[in-house]
């Protein structure tokens, strides 16, 4: 059991992580929208523009819609900031030690994702708004779609951990500290270049669960339904839920960094952060660049997509981890 | 606290275009103005068509009697602190579709008259259109308003 | 245009319940991003499939042509020219054209050719107004930023001969108000090279992008012998494979000299209007340059002298971007019209909707809508209201628009 | 601790006081009350093995045993059995003397049947639960009640048939041995002479498994439950759903995994997964389609049975083939896969009653079960409605409630024992779960009422406060799961497993997660939240008449559009899985010879595999 001093220093480390991951988002929500803007031919807002849109909301009325369930509505932003503050917290910044008696579980990681994407679709369907519930029915044909993809790639490391020397393990500081070290030449031994389909197919996944195009911005498509699930909201409860999705930037691709490109590469202290920090960095801006370079398919689109293709590279790839090949 | 808040509301002014009725043509030169050769987020605007998102209401075109109420629903639907852009001369005046001088405008048998006669409006632009500089203007004052707050 | 398969009589009680998704309603505007005007679509749903839709209109009605009845011959120029702000130079290109007519005035040659330079201007500002909303309802900004970019120059152009950015005041009775420099006319054409590489760069991007096609292709379909039957004009019906354009078939200002093609395409889709505007825009470009070429040579003046106006009534027709514009006139022999009747194309095409929106999904109706590049504001002078049920009577409706639009 | 024959004694007489009771209706609920009650104190009693023994010498032929694993099986069973009860007061309202003797007869037998540890007792016992229960069924006296009543009672009894044939078989066995007698049949004995060797055992034994198969139920012939469920009384729909099918379901994997020596072929528990996952899969996806809120819960029972089965499965894989006594991984996988099975199970008891329960106060408070009709509920009845929330989520497997606990332990099970797929497509079970159930949640509760709901109230105190100890449950075991694990589970699990389970070997390694400090993590999140939007930041709220109403584009009135009337339904969900779903719906044809057609071709594939010799 743990002792008292091990919660106390658990509770450190989560507001330290929420920290990095705050700043980090910030950071990187700037150079997706500055980025955007210059390849718009735009010249893009200034620094402090995500933070400041964020303050503002806060600044606005409180305000409740009549045909709310007011409870519901009040509760889900703030479950979806927990979640995403709690996914922050799990998924490590490249370092293969973190502490506590938490050992960070793939598959929590992924039902805690489902959770944030929960969180949307109970505020669309409590706000009482039409476009909020089509929304959220979007919202949850979306998490269908991605889910199977998501999780075949997100195990496919740590399934693979059993081949590259160590034993089987769920953790995903295992499958880190497994990345160390030459694949072939000079790679270096990232599972991107074991399972590359598998990384695709993640990647598209993540990039869909962090609201990007070509199928992520379908649930909340600002010229079909206005703002989806969060049409309703307004004032410091919107504040709540543009905090939560501005860690997105950190959650979702720390993860992939994570597991498909090595975490911090088995660096010293505060070498491996600032490479895995450079790692998320340059996966911002792929996912910005695939952003504004395609246009928002429809659902069905995305359901074909993601329960074909990304399917068949996730379960290929499942195949060479189980075969062995 | 407040001089952040203050701050924060001056850095993020998000509009929504509302046509009340006219002939669309300050509408389009809204949309010119998000575009890339005056790009107004450089100064934090975005385009949010959601009345429960947007601080800033540009309104165009002259109020009917048909779009009223609709007009008045929307302006209600912003959430405090919230400003009022009329933009075009038919926003401030009901231009050429009234018939009458300045402020002393004749209700015609469908037109009633400028946005004002339907929601209260902080910042008038006339013109027709008005130039895309002038609409910028137009919101920079609108947002030195906002950052008084109420 | 989808009819429900009446589900049959269950005869076994413990079967599993078909699979089946409660309609309901859907309000689409008079506030919506799709939208940038006032109209409202009532959309009954099923799932995300548009069963009904339904089409209220009016929140624009201005009461224009019951002004222009207390307004004389020239100021009514400036109120028919703020009918539509997009395509107001086609309007008074209209106005005049029938003033003309009633008044058996002559164009000066060097008039002729302003008037078809700035309508031929107005269209590709239309057009590539059009392409980048269009992209931005399905959801690709980049291109909207990038084709509105573009759009600019045009802008330029038509600021620089006129002085304003639209509303642009050239046409007058008799001839157009401000004639074009000679230092200008190589700027212009400066300035129609860079649109003419944009619109190049538009044109290929729309058709090789498998996003922009993914959503294009199939959708909104409409059919040849329906767009005949509603009598759609313009490119929706040039893109339903009906060859219509009053440029060729019935010309005014200098279009009857003018060698251009009219670009159709055969499917009726969404993808095949995106087609035709982006081939008229290239003819376009090149008729401006065209008239141009005249216009360095042709002298003149570029006013008629204009006398009374005799009693009688005239009809003009003029293709504005969204197809033919129709001005009917009636003149006492006073200075103010007895009567005026204004018939735009937006009128024609708003009705093919309800033919296109059923069967679409709800994803599709932003782009469906904006596909026949609906003016409501043109649309809006008269007070209509259309209100059908697609499934049930289908033929009395037509019969029944024909009668409104009488 | 008190003989089980006293306790079941004790409910057949109530029940037959219940016969009297015609005349005084308030006096059957007093005699129900006080009969299962003290069967609860009894059961509850021998799960601490008091040293008080009360016992009727000679009764039922000594057929009773008490170990962890019939005394889980039997508090399920009882405690369920209780708050159904309790809950029977104020819902069936117009009942006849029958409905509680039927209901303590069928509850009687279901705890003799737990706590039965001789194979025709078992049988015995199911019997009488399947004919008593036939009556509850067909209650409501109407055509349909009677055609689910027979329909059910048709393919049970069709399939005691393969038990009383492989019964049959053993006692043949017997007989050749020398033994006679229903001795024979006591577990115990079986075990320890070593009756059941070669192939007629094995034989007889999986006769017996399919015929209780068919209780589980698993896939091919799980189309009596949601039938049945329908027709029936809520109280009697909890009552098969979180008692009857566990507790008669239970013996088909009690008799494989404590005779797993027959059963040494891979291939075989292979077949018990896959049968596992398309159970799971096949029916989450049919209760996509169902409006009919009842049949939806029925048809995602069977979904959720699929976990048990896979975890069983697993748990066998790794006794039966692998050297468990000396290879202490493959003992966990043995142990971690039977536990999360058994805490599956026990947890879909607790939130399928809930969630059983309250659909039983809609339909109470409504009259409807229609999804479609309903809407807006968590106005008219808040408390069944956040208890609801509850055991939905719950079901789906959001973290920190205990379907999560269950399911997760299931998926690590899986990956241990190298069947990942197994893992993979539970996983996307449990999405589709989820969306199975955010359309309960937001169309019946959420959304805007239709309008014809005015009068609906709260539902009565005796009706909402079983489902909200049940729900209390439900997020105890999710916070802290080792509480059940430890004290319930592992118990039932060391009389399954041949070895003893040695402490590194314990599954609650697999619970690695400190999840009270994920729970206190969550709610420091939450707390941030709060007080973000807490503060006073100065913005005077403005005044309007319309401020609050749902922004519809400036539509609000009724020549362009009633607010009521944008609904937009739940079935949105369902439309990616029509295609599919219309081809599983041509084959559901309702016909009860066709399903027991589907229940012979099963069984005369699965024998044929058997005899072949690839299973």
């Amino acid at each position: 059991m743990a002792t008292l001093f091990d919660y106390l220093l658990i509770i450190t480390f989560y507001f330290a992580a929420i920290g990095l991951a705050f700043f980090f988002s910030w950071g990187a929500a700037w150079v997706f929208r500055k980025l955007s803007a210059r390849l718009q031919a735009r010249k893009g807002p200034p620094a402090y523009q995500p933070i400041a849109d964020i303050i503002k909301l806060f600044g606005k009325e409180r305000f409740i819609p009549r045909l709310a369930n007011k409870f519901l509505y009040t509760l889900s932003p703030l479950v979806a900031l927990s979640a995403i503050l709690i996914l922050s917290f799990m998924i490590p910044p490249g370092t293969p030690f973190w502490p506590g008696p938490l050992a960070f579980d793939l598959i929590v990681i992924l039902y805690f994702s489902v959770m944030f994407s929960l969180a949307f679709v109970i505020a669309g369907w409590a706000s009482g708004s039409p476009w909020g519930k089509i929304g959220a029915s979007r919202e949850v044909a979306m998490i269908l779609s991605v889910e199977l993809p998501l999780a075949i790639a997100l195990l496919i490391p740590s399934l693979a951990l059993a081949r590259v020397g160590s034993g089987f393990s769920l953790s995903i500081t295992d499958v880190i500290a497994a990345q160390e070290g030459i694949f072939i030449w000079f790679l270096p031994n990232w599972f991107l270049f074991h399972y590359p389909l598998a990384s695709v197919a993640l990647f598209l996944a993540l990039l869909t669960k962090s609201w990007m195009r070509p199928f992520g911005d379908i649930p909340e498509a600002e010229q079909e339904i206005f703002a989806g699930p969060l049409t309703e909201y307004g004032g410091p409860l919107l504040g709540i839920f543009e905090l939560a999705r501005l860690f997105r930037f950190y959650v979702f691709t720390a993860l992939f960094v994570d597991l498909y490109l090595g975490g911090g590469d088995g660096l010293i202290f505060p070498l491996n952060l600032l490479v895995f920090l450079v790692k998320c960095l340059v996966i911002v801006i792929i996912m910005t660049i695939i952003h504004v370079a395609s246009a928002r398919y429809r659902i069905s689109h995305a359901f074909k997509w993601f329960l074909t293709v990304c399917l068949a590279f996730a379960v290929f790839s499942l195949i060479r981890v189980l075969v062995g090949f | 606290m407040m001089g952040l808040m203050s701050w924060a509301r001056g850095k993020s002014p998000w509009i929504a275009v509302l046509h009340a009725g006219g002939c669309n043509n300050c509408d389009i030169e809204v949309l010119d103005v998000l575009t890339p050769r005056f790009d107004v987020e450089r100064l934090g605007v975005l385009w949010k068509q959601n009345p429960r998102h947007a601080d800033i209401l540009i309104t165009n075109g002259c109020v009917s009697k048909h779009s009223k109420v609709f007009i008045k629903r929307i302006y209600d639907q912003m959430l405090a602190p919230k400003k009022v852009v009329a933009l075009g001369s038919c926003a401030c005046t009901g231009g050429i579709y009234v018939e009458g001088e300045g402020r002393n405008v004749e209700e015609t048998h469908t037109i009633i008259g400028g946005v004002d006669k339907a929601i209260p409006v902080d910042v008038y632009v006339p013109g027709c259109p008005p130039k895309p500089e002038a609409i910028i203007q137009g919101v920079a004052i609108a947002i030195e308003k906002l950052k008084k707050g109420d | 245009m989808t009819r429900k398969k009446k589900t049959e009589k269950k005869t076994i009680p413990m079967q599993i319940d078909e699979v089946t998704a409660p309609e309901y309603v859907i309000p689409l505007g008079p506030f919506h991003p799709a939208l940038l005007e006032g109209e409202y679509f009532k959309l009954k749903v099923e799932g995300e499939k548009v069963l009904e839709v339904d089409l209220k209109l009016g929140y624009n009605y201005r009461g224009i042509m019951k002004l222009a009845e207390s307004r004389s011959y020239h100021q009514n120029m400036y109120l028919f020219e703020r009918v539509c702000g997009i395509c107001s130079a086609a309007h008074t290109t209209a106005y005049s054209t029938t003033v003309e007519m009633l008044g058996g005035i002559e164009l000066p040659d060097r008039a002729r050719y302003i008037r078809t330079l700035i309508a031929e201007l107005e269209r590709i500002h239309s057009h590539l107004l059009w392409a980048g909303v269009g992209m931005e309802l399905i959801g690709f900004k980049t291109l909207f930023m990038l084709i509105w970019r573009d759009r600019e120059h045009v802008l330029d152009v038509l600021e620089a001969i006129s002085g304003n950015r639209q509303h642009y005041a050239m046409n007058t009775i008799g001839g157009v108000r401000k004639d074009i420099e000679k230092e200008a006319i190589p700027k212009i054409e400066e300035k129609l090279k860079v649109l003419h590489k944009a619109t190049e760069t538009a044109t290929k991007a729309v058709l090789e992008d498998g996003g922009i096609r993914a959503r294009t292709k199939g959708i909104g379909t409409l059919d040849k012998e329906i767009a005949k039957q509603i009598s759609v004009v313009g490119p929706v019906a040039r893109a339903a494979g009906i060859k219509i354009d009053v440029r060729k078939d019935d010309p005014y200002a200098a279009y009857d000299e003018i060698p251009f093609d009219v670009i159709t395409a055969n499917d009726g889709d969404i993808f095949s209007m995106a087609l035709v505007r982006l081939g008229e825009l290239v003819e376009s470009v090149k008729i401006s340059q065209y008239c141009l070429d005249k216009l360095k040579t042709t002298g003149g003046p570029i006013q008629a002298e204009v006398k009374e106006i005799p009693p009688g009534e005239a009809v003009g027709r003029v293709e504005a971007p969204r197809g033919e514009l129709m001005y009917y006139l009636v003149s006492n022999g006073t200075n103010t019209p007895e009567r005026a009747r204004v018939r735009t194309p937006s009128y024609l095409n708003d009705y093919a909707l309800l033919f296109m929106l059923p069967g679409e999904s709800l994803a599709d109706v932003p782009i469906t809508v904006a596909s026949i590049d609906p003016c409501m504001a043109c649309t809006d002078r008269i007070c209509t209201v259309v209100n059908q049920d697609m499934r049930t009577q289908k033929t009395s409706t037509i019969q029944e628009l024909f009668k409104n639009s009488r | 601790m008190i003989d089980p024959a006293i306790v079941i004694i004790v409910l057949y007489i109530a029940a037959a006081f219940c016969l009297l009771g015609k005349k005084i209706r308030k006096g059957n609920d007093v005699v129900a009350l006080l009969a299962i009650g003290f069967a609860l104190l009894a059961v509850v009693l021998n799960y601490f093995y008091l040293p008080l023994w009360i016992s009727v010498p000679g009764v039922f032929g000594f057929a009773f045993t008490i170990n962890g694993y019939t005394n889980l099986i039997a508090l399920i069973a009882t405690f369920i059995g209780f708050l159904v009860v309790v809950y029977s007061v104020k819902y069936i309202e117009h009942r006849g003397s029958s409905y509680s003797l039927f209901v303590l007869l069928t509850i009687g037998s279901l705890i003799g049947m737990a706590y039965s540890w001789n194979l025709f007792w078992v049988f015995l016992f199911a019997e009488v639960a399947t004919i008593t229960s036939t009556f509850l069924i067909a209650h409501h006296l109407k055509s349909p009640s009677f055609e689910g009543g027979l329909k059910y009672l048709s393919i049970q009894i069709f399939a005691s048939l393969f038990v009383v044939v492989g019964l049959g078989f053993i006692y043949q066995e017997a007989l050749a041995s020398g033994y006679s007698g229903i001795g024979a049949f006591s577990i115990d004995f079986l075990l320890s002479s070593g009756l059941l060797t070669g192939f007629i055992g094995k034989f007889s034994l999986f006769l017996i498994f399919l015929g209780f198969l068919v209780k589980v139920p698993s896939f091919p012939i799980h189309t009596w439950l949601p039938d049945a469920s329908t027709v029936a009384p809520a109280s009697i729909s909890t009552l098969l759903h979180a008692m009857m099918i566990k507790v008669a379901g239970m013996p088909a994997f009690l008799i494989l995994l404590l005779f797993h020596s027959l059963f040494v072929s891979i291939n075989f528990w292979l077949v018990i997964c896959s049968l596992g996952i398309l159970t799971m899969l096949i029916c989450v996806i049919i209760a996509f389609a169902q409006n009919d809120l009842k049949r939806l819960l029925a048809f995602d029972s069977v979904s959720q049975m699929g976990y048990v089965i896979l975890g069983m499965g697993i748990g066998g894989l790794a006794i039966s083939f692998y050297d468990i006594t000396t290879d202490p991984v493959w003992l966990v996988v043995a142990a971690g896969g039977i536990t999360a099975g058994l805490f599956h199970l026990l947890n879909h008891s607790l939130f399928k009653s809930v969630l059983f329960f309250s659909a039983g106060a809609i339909e109470h408070e409504t009259g409807t079960r229609d999804i479609n009709q309903l809407g807006g509920l968590l106005q008219a009845m808040p408390k069944t409605g956040y208890v609801m929330l509850i055991g939905s989520l719950a079901i789906a497997g959001v973290p920190l409630l205990n379907g999560f606990i269950s399911k997760w332990m299931v998926y690590n099970a899986c990956i241990s024992a190298g069947q990942p797929v197994f893992a993979l497509i539970a996983i996307f079970t449990s999405a589709l779960t989820l969306a199975v159930f955010l359309r309960i949640l937001c169309s019946v509760f959420l959304g805007n009422s239709p309008g014809t709901f005015e009068g609906v109230h709260a539902a009565p105190r005796s009706m909402f406060t079983p489902s909200l100890l049940l729900a209390i449950g439900c997020i105890l075991f999710g916070v802290f799961p080792q509480i059940a694990i430890l004290f319930l589970i592992l118990p039932a699990t060391t009389v399954l497993l041949p070895v003893a389970i040695t402490p590194p070997a314990n599954p609650l390694f697999w619970v690695s997660l400190d999840l009270f400090l994920l729970g206190t993590l969550l709610i420091i999140g939450l707390i941030i939240g709060y007080l973000l939007y807490r503060i006073k930041w100065g913005a005077t709220p403005s005044e309007a008449e319309d401020k609050t109403m749902p922004f519809t584009g400036g539509t609000l009135k009724d020549p362009y559009l009633k607010v009521e009337e944008a609904r937009p339904a739940s079935t949105v969900f369902s439309y990616p899985f029509r295609s599919l779903l219309n081809g599983v719906r041509r084959s559901h044809t309702g016909l009860v010879n066709m399903y027991i057609l589907w229940f012979v071709l099963f069984a005369v594939l699965m024998l044929s595999l058997l005899i072949v010799g690839w299973i």
